[in-house]
């Protein structure tokens, strides 16, 4: 499942969930916001999502992995909307048998969301300026 | 007189703020293709010159070239740089 | 900081700790105990650990994940004793700036911790058997 | 008469097992080594010939030629299966 909201990430109340038995291995991983970027101090960063292509994508790349990793499960969540340092921007779970698949589908996740999923990040900086960031490709 | 048709073009990012909209109606002429309209915005807006933009139509990608419908949906999409 | 624990672990407790306004990135590994391996069906594990080395081994393995990566915070806790279907045997999570470093590092530190920390695994399976696992080394 | 030290022996997971002890201490002559330990538990336990073992003496990795000191702690450790 993947979800976009403009709600705060806890992963606690996420990670409510309970594998099924034959889940061996959980890999999370977590993006944060962090106080610097590329030299500058962030005070704080503003997300804005293109909700449905999003929605679309995202689901998309947790089908992938499914297809390519033998996994059990993936969750995929991205916050919108403004956030403060420290918290979480995006989450993703995968649940596998084994921790070579679950390491691997989580990485594919996490960089294809990065690559595909149409959110924006735009950096408020310590000295009141802000900018969008300048994406790869 | 050309024959027209309705579209709506949404904004997202950079492209949000040069226009100071995050969606809008336009009239456009029928078989435009995003390229025509994006050449149009360019002209009214100030947009970027040599964008590296994606396409997506009714929330779909798309080309560049394809050909514009009444009532479709058109996003320009700038370099993603989420999570 | 490396542990050993009879208690079981609930990653939800050790997630109450809030990373530095530097961290970008939280990768987490968790073994869970699963149902079934090599085509037995698995009822429950129980855990041995030669305490003192492990400790040592353990330690110097998160050591050595934070020379190797540029990371900010490295945490592994084992369990041993009795372990239920579903119960976490093992968490790692590693806080970085970057996620290829987390990501990385906790790789790292779990594949050592299998390699190199002085622990036995006995599987007692649902036939009422039960047999120390064959380590690979 | 030999000369003897006194060591302790722990056991862990299959060596456990057969020995049905976690650890016991032993008499043994000086200048022993783990290697000639393991050869009289061998005959006393059963324990399996061709052990692919790693050895700890007073809980750091040692060789099996190390030579034993008296109250040393001596570990036979067995292939990990942690995690």
């Amino acid at each position: 499942m993947f979800l976009i909201t403009e709600e705060i990430i806890l992963p606690n109340n996420i990670e409510l969930k309970f594998p099924s038995s034959k889940v061996g291995a959980k890999s999370i991983f977590e993006g944060i916001v962090r106080d610097n970027n590329l030299g500058k101090s962030v005070k704080k960063l503003e997300y804005q999502c293109y909700e449905e292509l999003a929605i679309k994508e995202g689901s998309m790349i947790l089908k992938e992995a499914v297809q390519k990793y033998k996994i059990d499960d993936a969750f995929c969540i991205h916050r919108t909307g403004k956030l403060e340092i420290g918290e979480t921007a995006v989450f993703v779970r995968v649940f596998a048998a084994h921790r070579d698949d679950s390491f691997q589908a989580c990485r594919y996740i996490i960089d294809e969301v990065k690559k595909r999923v149409p959110i924006w990040k735009k950096e408020i900086y310590e000295s009141g300026e802000s900018d969008w960031l300048k994406g790869a490709g | 007189m050309h024959q027209t048709i309705e579209i709506t073009v949404h904004y997202f990012a950079k492209l949000r703020d040069l226009t100071n909209k995050e969606k809008e109606s336009i009239e456009i002429a029928i078989e435009s293709t995003p390229k025509d309209i994006y050449k149009q915005l360019n002209e009214m807006y100030g947009l970027p010159d040599n964008p590296n933009l994606k396409i997506a139509i009714n929330d779909s990608f798309a080309s560049w070239e394809s050909e514009l419908q009444d009532k479709d949906k058109l996003v320009f999409i700038p370099p993603v740089t989420g999570g």
